[in-house]
């Protein structure tokens, strides 16, 4: 029983993995550019919630689509300034720009909010569900269920929407989609916005479950970074059933590791998927 | 012909370096500073070699840093070898790591090689902080005091440590120098960016890939002995860290100038005691403040000049020598930002 | 209605076209021949704004496109089928096909026009759900020509539409060009092919290391020595 | 007068579903001059990639003097004695001239006389006045001549040129012909491709046609001129037509 509820825990955690994911991948599989910032973008995206629920008393769950917004056009931007400026360098010169981004947001937080570790008070925070003799927490079914929201409508607007085919057409050929008549700098910039604004939506909705501080990208890192090999760089839908593949192996490996070793087993995981099938596992199945 | 006033300013830094200590004060914080300058500087040099030189940017060099600290201190407290064996078999150890890792990630390139050197260094970070019985865990390792024991690499004043770290820097830089003008920078410059023109004319990209990457780890390895020996006690985050290891000494080179002998040291020079002076100076200030002004620095450079300061070498040589600054004005606006 | 001047240009410091002028009257089918490597894709490139150095006029129904940027030129009505396809792998044939109309005057129009690029390609109506990754050459040729067709162009350049296709398959798309053309679409081909393509055509130019050496009626260059001797050198 | 030193024996390169080589055999006889033709995409590139051990075959084998080498990495062809030039040029950009050619130089000596054969080599091919550009600074056309100093000076015995020809003028076309012939001289076997067709008609021995990775003539110029079945692979015909089977 105990494994019961520990693989449910895991798909419910999964599920917002995936959509945090969703985000880098969606980056990478349009630029090609590994977003070494995204969970700093994520704990941008954290602290609009709390804000939005310590001045204006909104709900995380309700500010999730505001954190979207604000953090769409600060990667919007980000894209438009900065990144796309390098898109045509060596990798390393993409890589470092990220990672100054990463520093600059991280330690820009620090500087504009100070180290405390701030939460949210929401009604549920500690509720939840019988489920015969499962337990389902209500923040985490509420963040689940937001993110299986989102990601169900990413795929409706990649699929659907002009916008949506762009983006799509500029990351699979980006000579053909310029033929196509698509400005491929301005899809660049909104698939990048887009992006870190999914990434900040999944941050939004964990947070009446997690507390939020200018390091609290840092844990997810690598976490994102091992859910999107998981299921192929690049790979929207690899990223989901990524997620919810490293939301069950965390949970299981909490069972069965001290707390500690919890992180080494998706490390190792993370390099052994690299090493062995670098185009992800999931891609081609 | 170029290499001329880059030699003659090695030159004069050395000497510079070598009479430092007569001007500052012995217990003071700036020979601190500086000995520490010159070990960040010698540990992005080492990165230089395969960061710079074969183009494979790695994001874990904290694993091998973190590895000779590691490895030195345990064979001194558990077996009392002293640090300056110990050293030499961290320096194995980490070779041997760099071995390690290049069998899985050789063929990845740029940002699939970054990623797993990055998760390999976070690897070693959790298990030293997981294995206390051996590593002492997350409370970290103190390096027992001895006194005077320049046979245990322990001295009371700063002065022989500062010695000590210049040697190593003089080391590094040498064996990067012997590289970089030997037949294996031949090689490394070949297979960076064209590595199927460089095998068909005979370069076996594999072996000369591994070589790089095993020497650059043992000598990041020697830095981190000296570095623990110098500041006495260190815990896994801090020797292992993603941000003040593997990151900072990737950035010194590519903000001094990637590949390049001088890079690292130029970038060292400039940016840590930048570090040291926003600190004292906002330290009044909410924290932060200086390592937000290092992401401004490193983003800027990057998009203003990504060969690095040394780049502006040949626009300062210019302005010497009284010719018309023909610099464009790109130029211009990078010697504003940088210097 | 395309109007070519005193092109030249190339890529880095190398260039590839020379001094070139050619024009296209609205509705009709012109050629451009010439061994590998003499310019013939470069001046495709050129005219829809990829090539990255140009000098020289080139107008399109009054137009001066080298204001332009690559992007916005598909909508003035010039389309361009590049060589080796470029089809959307990981689309459907629909997908890719509406991905054509990205820029077409009127997109409300886009079902309609599908229509009419599944009339051209009966084919594609049965695979629409398929993903172009996976369909043979012949076909991908058909879902870029029919990518192409979506934007509702008054002009196609058609890049080596016969390249690596089977000689069945170099078939229809020689009849499908016909049928395009019939639509009152002018065509600019260029094609390995000499003797598919001069029969397509009604006009033709012969490009010999980037620089124009011929000119003509199709059936004139059909029998022109000159053309044998830019492909075979004899 | 059979004397081959490099055999192809049915070859086959596979891309997915597509044939890239189809059962591909020719014979090189040493101090030959062979050049392979065909239209676009018809797999000369992944031929000479083989060859080099860059690109894998699917079966069949590759024979140079009597060693299998397709089984073998690149590296250890070059040391074997077989190396190509890159079709567009594929030299070292963070070195100079002197710098791409000694590189070559240092599979079979150390640096410094690696750095005087390239400079032997340069001034033979009358290159001394570039030795020392940046790879940058350089046109197309020398580019290509560079390719050839850097392969020459891994001492090949079987030289692949790819394309060097391309762009350049009439006379420095004689030029490369020249050297060219001047290597067979000193004992070099050299396969070109080509697409130009004059400087190959001229230059070559032999000539191998290829079509869709199958080889559909094999003969001197001369005959390769006057065989319909290559007219037809270069200026196509009406599709209807059976393709020639030439034997």
């Amino acid at each position: 029983m105990a494994y019961l509820q520990a693989i449910l825990d895991g798909i419910l955690l999964g599920g917002v993995y995936g959509v945090i994911s969703t985000g880098l991948s969606l980056v990478f599989g349009v630029l090609g550019v590994v977003n070494f910032a995204q969970a700093e973008f994520l704990m941008v995206g954290m602290y609009v919630a709390y804000f939005a629920w310590a001045y204006l008393g909104l709900d995380p769950l309700i500010a999730a689509p505001l954190a979207f917004g604000v953090v769409f056009v600060l990667g919007f931007y980000s894209q438009k300034l900065l990144v796309g400026r390098v898109m045509s360098a060596p990798p390393a010169a993409q890589i470092f720009l990220t990672v100054g981004l990463m520093i600059t947001l991280e330690n820009g937080a620090l500087v504009l909010f100070g180290s405390d570790f701030r939460s949210v008070n929401v009604p549920y925070q500690i509720q939840g569900f019988r489920l015969g003799e499962l337990f389902v927490s209500a923040p985490y079914l509420y963040a689940f269920l937001w993110a299986v929201v989102i990601t169900g409508a990413l795929w409706l607007f990649m699929a659907r929407s002009w916008t949506g085919r762009a983006i799509r057409a500029v990351a699979q050929d980006p000579m053909a989609a310029t033929l196509a008549g698509i400005n491929t700098a301005r899809t660049y910039n909104i698939a990048f916005g887009l992006g870190v604004g999914l990434t900040a939506f999944g941050g939004a909705v964990i947070l009446p479950y997690i507390t939020v501080s200018p390091t609290a990208g840092v844990q997810f890192a690598v976490l994102m970074f091992t859910v999107v090999v998981l299921g192929g760089l690049g790979s929207t839908t690899g990223a989901l059933v990524g997620g919810i593949v490293v939301g069950i192996i965390q949970s299981l490996s909490g069972l069965l590791f001290p707390i500690q070793l919890q992180n080494l087993v998706l490390f190792i995981i993370f390099i052994l998927v690299l090493a062995l099938r670098p185009q992800g596992l999931l891609k081609g199945v | 012909m170029r290499l001329k006033p880059t030699g003659i300013l090695l030159l004069v830094l050395f000497v510079v370096a070598v009479l430092l200590p007569l001007g500052l004060d012995p217990r003071g914080n700036w020979l601190r500073v500086m000995g520490t300058v010159m070990i960040f500087a010698a540990a992005a040099q080492a990165w230089n070699i395969m960061g710079g030189l074969a183009n494979q940017v790695s994001l874990g060099h904290a694993a091998f840093f973190g590895i000779g600290a590691y490895v030195s201190t345990l064979l001194y407290i558990n077996f009392g070898i002293s640090p300056w064996i110990g050293m030499l078999i961290g320096a194995l150890v980490a070779a041997g790591a760099g071995a390690l890792i290049c069998l899985p990630t050789l063929r990845l390139t740029g940002h699939y090689f970054a990623l797993a050197t990055l998760a390999f260094a976070e690897v070693c970070r959790v298990i030293a902080n997981s294995w206390s019985s051996v590593t002492g865990g997350p409370v970290g390792l103190t390096i027992p005091f001895a006194g005077d024991a320049p046979m245990l690499f322990q001295f009371r004043s700063t002065v022989p440590y500062y010695y000590i770290i210049l040697a190593l820097l003089v080391v590094v830089s040498l064996v990067f120098w012997r590289i970089q003008v030997g037949a294996f920078g031949y090689r490394l410059r070949a297979l960076r960016e064209t590595p199927e023109a460089a095998s068909v004319v005979g370069v076996n990209v594999f072996r000369t890939k591994m070589i790089a990457t095993m020497i650059s780890a043992a000598l990041t390895a020697l830095c981190g002995t000296v570095f623990v020996q110098f500041t006495f006690f260190f815990d896994p985050d801090s020797v292992f860290s993603l941000t003040t290891i593997s990151i900072r000494l990737a950035m010194i080179a590519i903000v001094g100038g990637l590949g390049t002998l001088i890079g690292p040291i130029i970038g060292a020079l400039f940016l840590l005691p930048l570090e040291e002076v926003a600190i004292t100076l906002l330290s009044s200030q909410a924290s932060g403040v200086a390592q937000l002004a290092f992401g401004v620095v490193l983003i800027a450079a990057i998009l203003i000049e990504p060969r690095g300061l040394v780049a502006l070498g040949p626009w300062i040589m210019r302005r010497l020598k009284g010719g018309q600054p023909s610099a464009p004005s790109d130029m211009t606006a990078k010697g504003e930002t940088n210097v | 209605m395309l109007d070519v001047q005193g092109l030249s240009g190339g890529y880095g410091g190398i260039d590839v076209l020379h001094d070139v002028s050619i024009s296209v009257e609205a509705g009709e089918t012109v050629t451009i021949l010439g061994a590998n490597t003499a310019g013939k894709s470069s001046l495709m490139r050129a005219i829809s704004g990829l090539l990255p150095r140009v000098s020289g006029r080139i107008t399109f129904i009054g137009a001066d496109l080298s204001a332009q940027a690559a992007h916005d030129i598909p909508g003035l009505g010039i389309a361009h089928v590049p060589e080796g396809r470029h089809v959307f792998k990981e689309m459907s044939v629909e997908q890719n096909l509406m991905c054509g109309a990205y820029c077409a005057r009127d997109r409300g129009d886009a079902r309609a026009r599908l229509d009419v690029v599944f009339d051209l390609f009966p084919r594609l109506m049965e695979r629409r759900k398929q993903a172009a990754g996976s369909m043979s050459g012949g076909e991908q040729q058909m879902v870029a020509i029919g990518r192409a067709m979506m934007s509702d162009p008054s002009l196609i350049l058609m890049d080596e539409p016969s390249l690596g296709l089977a000689p069945i398959v170099v078939d229809s798309v020689h009849e499908a060009m016909g049928r395009i053309n019939a639509l009152g679409v002018a065509i600019l081909l260029v094609e390995q092919n000499a003797v598919m393509a001069l029969s397509v055509a009604r006009r033709g130019y012969v490009l010999e290391s980037g620089r124009l050496v011929l000119s003509g009626d199709a059936a004139a260059l059909r029998d022109d020595p000159g053309v044998k001797r830019a492909y075979l050198g004899v | 007068m059979s004397d081959p030193i490099l055999s192809l024996n049915k070859a086959t390169v596979t891309f997915g579903g597509v044939r890239a080589l189809d059962d591909l055999s020719f014979d090189v006889n040493r101090q030959e001059i062979v050049g392979v033709i065909g239209p676009n995409g018809a797999g000369k590139t992944t031929l000479f990639n083989s060859l080099v051990g860059l690109q894998k075959l699917r079966s069949g084998t590759i024979t140079l003097d009597g060693v299998v080498v397709s089984d073998r990495k690149p590296h250890q062809i070059a040391a074997l004695g077989m190396t190509k030039t890159f079709q567009n040029t594929s030299l070292f950009p963070d070195m100079d001239v002197l710098g791409n050619v000694t590189t070559a130089g240092l599979l079979h000596h150390p640096l410094a006389e690696a750095r005087d054969k390239a400079a032997d080599i340069l001034d033979r091919m009358r290159l001394t006045p570039i030795a020392r550009a940046g790879i940058d600074a350089l046109t197309f056309p020398q580019r290509a001549l560079i390719e050839m100093a850097r392969a020459m000076a891994t001492n090949p015995r079987v030289l692949l040129l790819d394309e060097v020809m391309a762009a350049l003028t009439p006379s420095e076309m004689d030029e490369v012909m020249e050297t060219a012939r001047q290597l067979r001289a000193d004992g070099l076997t050299i396969l070109v491709v080509e697409h130009h067709m004059r400087a190959i008609m001229s230059l070559c021995d032999r000539i191998v046609v290829v079509s869709f990775g199958r080889k559909i003539a094999e003969g001197t110029p001369d005959q390769i001129a006057a065989d319909p079945a290559v007219i037809e692979a270069y200026l196509g015909s009406s599709a209807k037509e059976k393709e020639v089977q030439h034997a």
